[in-house]
């Protein structure tokens, strides 16, 4: 038992190792890092339809580089469109967690500041920044794709001038968040969820 | 003797009930179904509501009876809707059947009573009705006997408790609870809006 | 120096006698391997001579004189023979129980190896048929029904071939191959053997090396011969006794080869016999390798597989051109080197997990490290990669097809050595990596007598792959000419190079390149098989992360018009009708009632009297 | 001993044929835009994305062969790319010949495969098992592609083919030659894995195929080892079918020239499944490829 | 010791079995010993008279009451008698010495005068040189057969010597027909003057009578059609009788014919006889191997292949060709002995597990190794692999067929070869891989002759040499009759 309990804390525990500061290119890697970002293929909610208009001729984000990309591990921006059940939110933690570190995340919509539409639901996570760190939020209930975009120039910018720090912010107070999801979902939620999930596979 | 027989068989003619008074039933498509109905299932009201529309309210206890006489005519099952009468303390299931050789549809009607609500699955005749049948359970806690996969289906296991779609499921306070009290609504006094 | 070929050859066999005979645990592996050495050892001493003149020695056996020689080329096959079994002998000390093993491995060696020294026929079927009967005898320990299908297939194989040498006893006059090559020589102006006893002769020499070498038609018995012995023993049995079926091509080269021109002539300038060969090769490689991907069994897929690869050795025989015999020589090396190393890996394996099947294995890279490495020198040496002996062989064959002017056939190789990488592939991905089955988690690594075998036979493969001159070289001395150019490290012919070395260094030079830029980046942390990305969903250990089951089912798909045809069935569907045959003819016949017989007499009295005897 | 113009003539190819390979893949993805009538992204995008996967402050290994994989692919690429003769550079070329080098082209195949394997993901693993039946199927027509231009010219020098190319005329004007480029260039495309045969790495089916746990500094090898294999396939396609370069330049144009049929090709069609792929080859262009080999016989 | 001594051969078997009634008085124990002795004797005469004949190099020609040869009758011991007369004496003595523990059946006084009987009328056919007389002996041979064949009283006992009777009868009154034709044109018995008178014969008459002699010997060396009989009677014969069925009776007649054939060589049809004759014995190889493909019980098993093997002899002797004889008598050695060994083995497991079915067999080698071995050692050579005996003959065979042209016949005889290989590996395997058992006692004398046979097995089968210079002058004996004649110390007669 001993053995599984360190492997869930490694598989759990993303934040026990530190990181590789590279002194001598860093400005070029932060330039390199601003001008290309790819974004993780996970659509949560209703703001998922508002991605493909960006990659159309019209907004075509692949100007700024930016790529959608399936595979978590290669990307670093992370879009959070539209509202956030706790069913998702254990696979958008999991996801967060696998994503290699300077990784943002982009929240569209109102529904991740403060519930939006759903303020009362019993089923909807109100303030999404509880649980992990949002870079930037974009309001408006469903932006448009020009919103994005500016969403989207924002992080740019943010990263040029150092301070889209999520993920920084993610790994000092970690326990704060490990908190509040351990209390959302209770304790050891990814064994539970797993197992349910083994029925079906 | 045979008198008596022609006097017997008389007797059994006009004994016939006597036509009840209904509001009378148009002499369309429709009607023509629903009084064929009727006549079969007498404890069912029938009504034309519109063209392709038509209505049953039946009795909770009749109701599988009545559904296996309605399944010749229609066809499929669309859907099992809940509807929760606080006040009256009853659920009202609508069964919405859909019949494709006559392109019509059927809502049929029940009230049960809302603590222990209970009643006969329709799995026999349409096994779709699982489906339905379960988020029933889900969301009002209403008991179909005879559906073997009855129980925690789609929701979180702590709301899978609470039923949440019931009236008396107080939502706000059961989001305070667990999303924390510093829920709060945009209040215009806030100047600088902090996420 | 006379009897030093008869140590060679009875070595083995009186070892195997001994250890069968003596049957004490710790001796018998001794004897065994003492056993197997011997040859090695006197062949590397009789080098030097070789190299000058051949060495002869006959013996007299019931009024049959059986002529030996070690000339250069059976010197190479005998060496092949003995270095995969000494390997073999090393594996056995661990994986065999039984005395019972010991003696027939030994006494199949003893019939290779003289099947590879003896210069007549007698002694030549002698040994054939000792061959044969002692493999039979280790297959037919564990699996009755295979090894019957082995020994009927290789029996009709053997009588074949002694019909034929009757009938050229017949013809010629003579037993050994030196008067019967200068008769059939001189034989082919006059033509007093007919075309058509010619092409019967040449039909049946072909089945019967053609069901040693497992060219297809007659492939059947291979899967579950190969598969049903104990493993390290079919090192041997796939390494050096298919070999023997390949050496008898050659040997029709040397005996008939002229004769088979003058009776067939050729095919647009291609020998026709020759051209007879290359194809059934080619069928041989696509067709086998087709099968062996899409096996489930471990043994079975290097079954399959080993038959593909003698088919390689058979089409580079059947090409003609003196480049085809150097390439043909060459894989039988490395074949025999790479081959040998992958049953002894399987051997490992299935000594130490108890399991054949690829789905219960995976993840034994961690747990068994000495044997992964083995493995993937055979995997790189088997596909084909550069830096290794199989690379060097396959590239010589390539460009012996291409020169020889048979495209299609070249066509077949291209496609035989991407399925070689394909299911080479999949034996890594099924057995070394992905998720460790729970049941596997106390395996360790294989005992030492088994690591020895291994690493005799991978470090040829290095040696050979990166100085391939070094075989070139002798197998120039075997043709006679100047056919494979170049010193150790690079081989030229008339049409192409191939500098072994400098693409070792240039891949060296590749991979300190990548090796900087992996170290500049971020420092790397070990996470366990679980953390990996299933579209978010939380994994654990119970979840089944790696396909090991039917790995090629598209495959299977795309061909499933061809797979409806299988020999296998057709040949248990003869069998069947062959021993219903036997039974209706035995109730008919010996049906009990003396009245029948009587009519029997009756009838030969009757026959007596037509045919005018009477 | 070492001579070293050579060695710097190596270097310099290096660095030339990296870069060009980086550049190479931002035409692909800057013309694909192009002709979906979008700006596209610059030309160098790709130099940024790998500088960006360089950079990643962490990166994370599934064990010992798992990081081999990149590095290994990486080097077969480096060392199939010296044996080409790159315009009038001939660096290693002449000491290995038609078969080596179609052979090297083929090893950093092994490599991913190795890598993605022990990745113990399941995605990695279909995206192996199409990824070598890809391999298979596209096999024969490759192969019957290049014995038909080996029987044209009767030598497997790459050397001395571009020679003969020089003199006699480029190898496409040749019609069997003909048909077997149509055959190669059909192949080229499964071996790029652009779009129709990209079904090694389908993005919407399997994520990124082989390369799903690939991240940081393994993704930047897989991003250079692409780059490299661009401009060695490119290079070898030209040095066949195009009669070679004697300078850079020439090369530079006849490698776009062939990168730009391949776009156009891959811009087009949709994705093949695996057995249609399969089965695809096995028809047309293989058919293809016997008509150029008994020409040429 | 002149030759005269060799006519003890015939005289000892006889005068014994008249003695046998009075040694039954003193107990059954006494007959089987006496038996005994009277085998060994015999073998040892046989093996004085193998040593005279080999080192002497001249046949001995023993006259009955010194009348010379056309009008007395003489026995003619050339090397192949003195080689045949031997493995009759020596097989006699092992069965002899096997049935002390086989037979358990109580007349035993009638089977040691039928056994002795049969001993001398196998010894008579081999020695003799004259035609009637060899009827007389084949008579001998076959009637003792008959009575043994039914000898364990039980039903299918009785059938099968019916059978024999019949077919038995039918045969030999046919080869009394041949010899009164031979006898009427040529007016002599003696086979010497028969061969020297045969080419003035009229040629039907010759025709007629060859046909009707060859004929009647076919039935007793069970040819295809004619060897119906042979399967019941092997099987149903006490166990060490069917050993000496197949090891030397059948084998004396297959003697007979070839005799008699090769002594007609100048007869007009003789290429005729033998073409018929290859015809049946290659039938008989392919009829007798796939009717014991699925054979349950195993002693059938081994008649038929016993059948098969004879057939192929008779092959080899049909060649017409010197290197066919010498093959064809060398494969009579190595199958007597591989035979010999076959039936004892199964004999001793049926005697001690009672029944020869194949379900017995199972697991034989856990509970009877040294029976399960001696098994073992003489299905391997009985199949023909090197190393054992029978491989050398059977190679010299389908040599000297092909080298006689006739290569569909060795084509059959492979096939059928590899059916036998077929079955009796599918025996070896159920004897030694397949069921369960602990160890049983095995007699020690059994198991001393199985070690005995099998050592001679493998000892021939290393080393073959001197076994095939025998074979070869015993060939010699019967191919060219040029010098029997000579041998043959013949008075002068009209006609």
């Amino acid at each position: 038992m001993s053995e599984m309990k360190e492997m869930r804390n490694e598989n759990d525990g993303v934040i026990s190792y530190e990181l590789q500061e590279f002194k001598l290119f860093e400005p070029l890697f932060k330039w390199a890092r601003k001008k290309s970002l790819w974004i993780v293929a996970f659509c949560t909610g209703c703001g998922g339809i508002e991605m493909p208009p960006l990659a159309t001729a019209r907004y075509d984000f692949e100007r700024f580089g930016i790529m959608p990309n399936p595979a978590p591990r290669m990307g670093d921006l992370f879009l959070i469109t539209g509202y956030v059940t706790p069913k998702t939110l254990k696979r958008i933690i999991i996801t967060y967690e696998m994503m290699q570190d300077p990784k943002y995340i982009l929240a569209h919509g109102s529904c991740p500041i403060n519930g939006g539409v759903y303020w009362d639901s019993y089923n909807v996570v109100k303030q999404l920044d509880k649980y992990i760190p949002i870079d930037v939020a974009i309001a408006g209930c469903m932006p448009r794709a020009e919103a994005v975009m500016d969403g989207i120039m924002e992080i740019m910018r943010k990263i040029e001038d150092g301070t889209a720090d999520g993920w920084k912010r993610y790994r000092e107070n970690y326990e704060y968040y490990r908190k509040n999801q351990d209390e959302l979902f209770g304790e050891g939620w990814r064994e539970k969820d797993a197992r349910r999930w083994l029925a079906w596979i | 003797m045979d008198m008596n027989e022609k006097k017997v068989e008389e007797k059994v003619e006009n004994a016939q009930p006597v036509e009840e008074t209904r509001p009378e039933l148009p002499d369309t498509k429709e009607g023509r179904l629903v009084r064929e109905i009727v006549e079969k299932a007498p404890y069912a009201e029938g009504s034309v509501r519109r063209e392709r529309r038509v209505e049953f309210r039946v009795p909770a206890e009749r109701i599988h009876e009545f559904l296996e006489l309605a399944s010749e005519k229609f066809e499929m099952l669309m859907q099992i809707s809940t509807v929760d009468w606080l006040k009256e303390k009853e659920f009202e299931l609508v069964y919405q059947l859909w019949s494709v050789s006559e392109g019509i549809h059927a809502f049929v009607r029940t009230r049960i009573p809302r603590d222990d609500a209970k009643l006969p699955t329709v799995m026999d005749i349409w096994p779709v009705a699982e489906t339905y049948e379960r988020e029933a359970h889900e969301f009002f806690g209403i008991i179909f006997e005879g559906n073997p996969r009855l129980g925690p289906f789609i929701l979180e296991p702590r709301e899978y408790e609470k039923h949440p779609l019931r009236k008396d499921f107080n939502t706000i306070g059961y989001v305070k609870v667990i999303y924390g009290e510093d829920f709060d609504r945009y209040d215009e006094s806030k100047t600088n809006y902090v996420i | 120096m006379i009897n030093e070929l008869m140590i060679i050859l009875f070595a083995p066999l009186i070892a195997g006698v001994v250890a069968w005979a003596l049957d004490i645990k710790g001796i018998r592996e001794a004897i065994g391997i003492i056993g197997a050495a011997i040859p090695l050892a006197y062949l590397v001493k009789l080098y030097p001579t070789i190299i000058e003149n051949p060495i002869d020695y006959s013996i007299t056996v019931s009024g049959f004189t059986l002529q030996f020689q070690l000339n250069t080329m059976s010197w190479y096959f005998a060496a092949v023979a003995s270095l995969v079994g000494l390997a073999m002998a090393f594996g056995m000390a661990v994986t065999s129980r039984e005395s019972y093993d010991w003696l027939f491995a030994l006494m199949s060696f003893t019939g290779v190896l003289g099947v590879f020294l003896s210069q007549d026929f007698v002694g030549f079927f002698l040994l054939w048929e000792l061959m044969t009967f002692a493999s039979f005898m280790m297959v037919l320990r564990r699996n009755r029904h295979e090894s019957l299908k082995y020994f009927v297939l290789s029996v009709i194989g053997a009588y074949a071939m002694l019909i034929a040498i009757g009938m050229l006893y017949a013809k010629t006059g003579a037993l050994d191959f030196a008067s019967i090559r200068q008769v059939l020589y001189m034989d082919a102006a006059m033509g007093t053997i007919t075309t058509r006893e010619t092409a019967i002769i040449f039909g049946l020499f072909l089945t019967a090396f053609g069901v040693k070498a497992g060219a297809v038609p007659l492939h059947v018995w291979a899967p579950g011969a190969y598969s049903e012995t104990d493993q390290s023993y079919t090192a041997f049995f796939s390494g050096a006794l298919s070999k023997a079926g390949a050496y008898g091509f050659l040997l029709l080269y040397i005996l008939m080869g002229y004769k088979l021109y003058a009776a067939f002539g050729t095919f647009h300038n291609h020998l026709t016999f020759a051209y007879i060969i290359a194809w059934i090769g080619a069928i041989t490689v696509v067709v086998a390798s087709f099968l062996a991907v899409l096996q489930e069994d471990i043994r079975k897929l290097f079954a399959y597989s080993s038959v593909g690869q003698v088919g390689y050795i058979l089409l580079a025989f059947g090409l003609g051109s003196t480049l085809g015999f150097a390439g043909g020589l060459f894989h039988v090396l490395s074949h025999a080197i790479f081959k040998g190393l992958f049953w002894l890996v399987t051997a490992a394996i299935i000594l130490q997990t108890g399991k054949t099947q690829f789905k219960d294995m995976g993840g034994l890279a961690e747990k068994m490290p000495f044997t992964f490495a083995m493995g993937l020198i055979a995997v790189l040496s088997l596909a084909g990669i550069p830096p290794m002996a199989g690379f060097a062989s396959k590239w010589l064959i390539y460009e012996a097809a291409i020169s020889a002017h048979m495209p299609l056939v070249a066509g077949a190789i291209f496609l035989g050595s991407a399925l070689a990488f394909a299911y080479v592939v999949r034996f890594l991905y099924a057995v070394w990596f992905g998720q460790r089955p729970s049941d596997l988690e106390d395996v360790k690594e294989a005992p030492l007598p088994l690591l020895i075998a291994m690493a005799l036979l991978a470090i040829p493969n290095l040696v050979f792959g990166v100085a391939p001159g070094l075989v070139t070289q002798y197998i120039n001395k075997i043709l006679g000419g100047e056919v494979v150019g170049g010193d150790y490290y690079k081989l030229v012919t008339p049409t192409g190079t191939y500098n072994a070395l400098l693409v070792t260094i240039a891949l060296v030079i590749g991979l300190a390149i990548a090796g900087l830029v992996y170290i500049y980046g971020a420092k790397t942390r070990k996470i366990p098989v679980t953390n990996t990305y299933q579209s978010g969903n939380p994994v654990t250990e119970e979840f089944n992360l790696s396909i090991r089951r039917n790995f090629y089912k598209p495959l299977a798909e795309a061909l499933e018009f061809w797979l409806k045809y299988s020999w296998d069935r057709f040949y248990e569907r003869v069998a069947g009708m062959a021993e219903d045959f036997a039974d209706s003819l035995r109730q008919a016949f010996y049906n009990g009632n003396v009245q029948s017989y009587s009519w029997y007499l009756a009838i030969v009295l009757l026959i007596l009297a037509l045919w005018g005897v009477l | 001993m070492i001579d070293w113009k050579l060695v710097l003539e190596v270097i310099g190819i290096l660095i030339y044929a990296t870069f060009m390979g980086f550049i190479f893949m931002g035409i692909e993805r800057k013309a694909m835009a192009r002709i979906q009538r979008r700006v596209g992204p610059p030309i160098y995008q790709p130099i940024i994305d790998t500088l960006k996967l360089l950079g990643k402050k962490e990166s994370v290994s599934h064990g010992f062969i798992y990081d081999f994989g990149p590095v290994f692919a990486m080097g077969a690429s480096i060392a199939a790319l010296l044996f080409i003769p790159i315009a009038n550079f001939q660096l290693f070329s002449s000491n290995a010949d038609l078969i080596v080098v179609a052979y090297l082209l083929e090893i950093p195949m092994l490599g991913i495969m190795l890598g993605a394997m022990s990745s113990g993901n399941p995605y990695s693993a279909l995206g192996v098992q199409r990824g070598l039946l890809t391999m298979v199927a596209m096999q024969l027509p490759y192969g019957l592609a290049l014995i038909a231009l080996i029987q044209h010219w009767g030598t497997f020098k790459l050397s001395e083919i571009v020679a003969l190319q020089q003199t006699q005329g480029w190898s496409i004007l040749v019609p069997a030659l003909f048909v077997a480029m149509i055959v190669f260039d059909i192949v080229f495309q499964a071996m790029l894995g652009l779009e129709p045969f990209d079904i090694v790495s389908a993005p919407a089916e399997i994520s990124m195929g082989p390369m799903v746990e690939y991240g940081g500094k393994h993704a930047a090898l897989l991003f250079t080892q692409h780059a490299i294999q661009l401009f060695a396939e490119t290079a070898f396609f030209a040095v066949l079918f195009l009669g070679g370069a004697s300078n850079l330049l020439e090369l530079l144009i006849k490698q776009i020239a062939v990168l730009f049929i391949a776009i156009f090709v891959a811009s087009i069609y949709p994705r093949f499944t695996i057995d249609q792929a399969a089965k695809f080859f096995w028809k047309w262009p293989t058919i293809l490829g016997i008509i150029a080999v008994l020409l040429t016989v | 010791m002149n030759g005269q001594y060799a006519s003890l051969l015939i005289a000892l078997p006889l005068i014994s079995a008249f003695f046998v009634p009075l040694i039954k008085g003193l107990g059954k124990k006494a007959v089987k010993y006496y038996l005994v002795l009277i085998t060994a004797l015999q073998t040892g005469i046989a093996a004085w008279v193998f040593q005279e004949v080999y080192t002497t190099g001249k046949p001995i020609i023993v006259m009955a009451g010194a009348w010379r040869p056309p009008v007395g009758i003489n026995l003619y011991i050339g090397h192949f008698a003195a080689l045949f007369v031997l493995i009759v004496a020596v097989v006699s003595f092992l069965m002899a010495v096997f049935s002390i523990r086989a037979i358990s059946v109580d007349p035993i006084d009638k089977y040691a005068m039928l056994f002795l009987l049969v001993m001398l009328g196998a010894t008579g056919m081999i020695a003799t040189g004259d035609i009637f007389n060899l009827f007389v002996f084949m008579e001998i041979t076959a009637i003792s057969a008959y009575a043994l064949t039914a000898y364990n009283k039980t039903g299918e006992a009785a059938e099968a010597s019916i059978k024999y009777i019949i077919l038995g009868g039918i045969g030999s009154s046919f080869f009394l027909i041949g010899i009164a034709l031979i006898y009427g044109s040529l007016g002599t018995l003696n086979m010497a003057q028969i061969a020297q008178l045969a080419g003035g014969m009229d040629a039907t008459v010759a025709q007629v009578g060859l046909a009707l002699i060859v004929f009647g010997l076919a039935v007793e060396a069970e040819l295809f059609p004619l060897n119906a009989w042979a399967p019941d009677a092997y099987q149903a014969a006490p166990h060490p009788i069917t050993a000496m069925f197949s090891a030397f009776v059948v084998k004396a007649g297959l003697y007979a014919l070839a005799r008699i054939l090769y002594l007609m060589q100048a007869v007009s049809s003789w290429h005729s006889v033998l073409k018929l004759l290859i015809i049946m014995a290659t039938l008989t190889v392919f009829v007798a191997e796939f009717a014991a493909l699925r054979q349950k019980n195993v002693k059938r098993m081994i008649a038929y292949s016993s059948i098969a093997q004879i057939g192929l002899i008779g092959l080899a002797f049909a060649l017409g060709t010197q290197s066919g004889v010498d093959a064809g008598v060398f494969h009579m050695v190595n199958h007597a002995i591989v035979k010999a060994l076959l039936f004892l083995a199964v004999g001793h497991v049926a005697v001690s597990l009672g029944g020869a079915e194949m379900e017995k067999f199972e697991g034989l080698g856990k509970r009877m190794p040294l029976t399960a071995f001696a098994i073992t050692v003489g299905a391997i050579a009985a199949v023909g692999i090197p190393l054992f005996n029978v491989f050398w003959s059977k190679l010299r065979i389908l040599l000297a067929t092909l080298g006689a042209g006739y290569s569909w016949a060795a084509a059959v005889v492979l096939i059928a070869s590899v059916v036998e290989a077929v079955y009796y590996f599918r025996l070896i395997h159920t004897m030694w891989f397949a069921g369960e058992g602990e160890r049983i006692s095995e007699g020690l004398a059994v198991s001393l002759m199985l070690l005995f046979l099998a050592a001679l097995v493998i000892v021939i089968g290393v080393y073959p040499d001197y076994a095939w210079s025998i074979a070869q002058k015993a060939g010699n004996d019967i191919f060219n009759v040029a010098d029997y004649i000579k041998n043959v110390p013949l008075m002068g007669v009209g006609a």
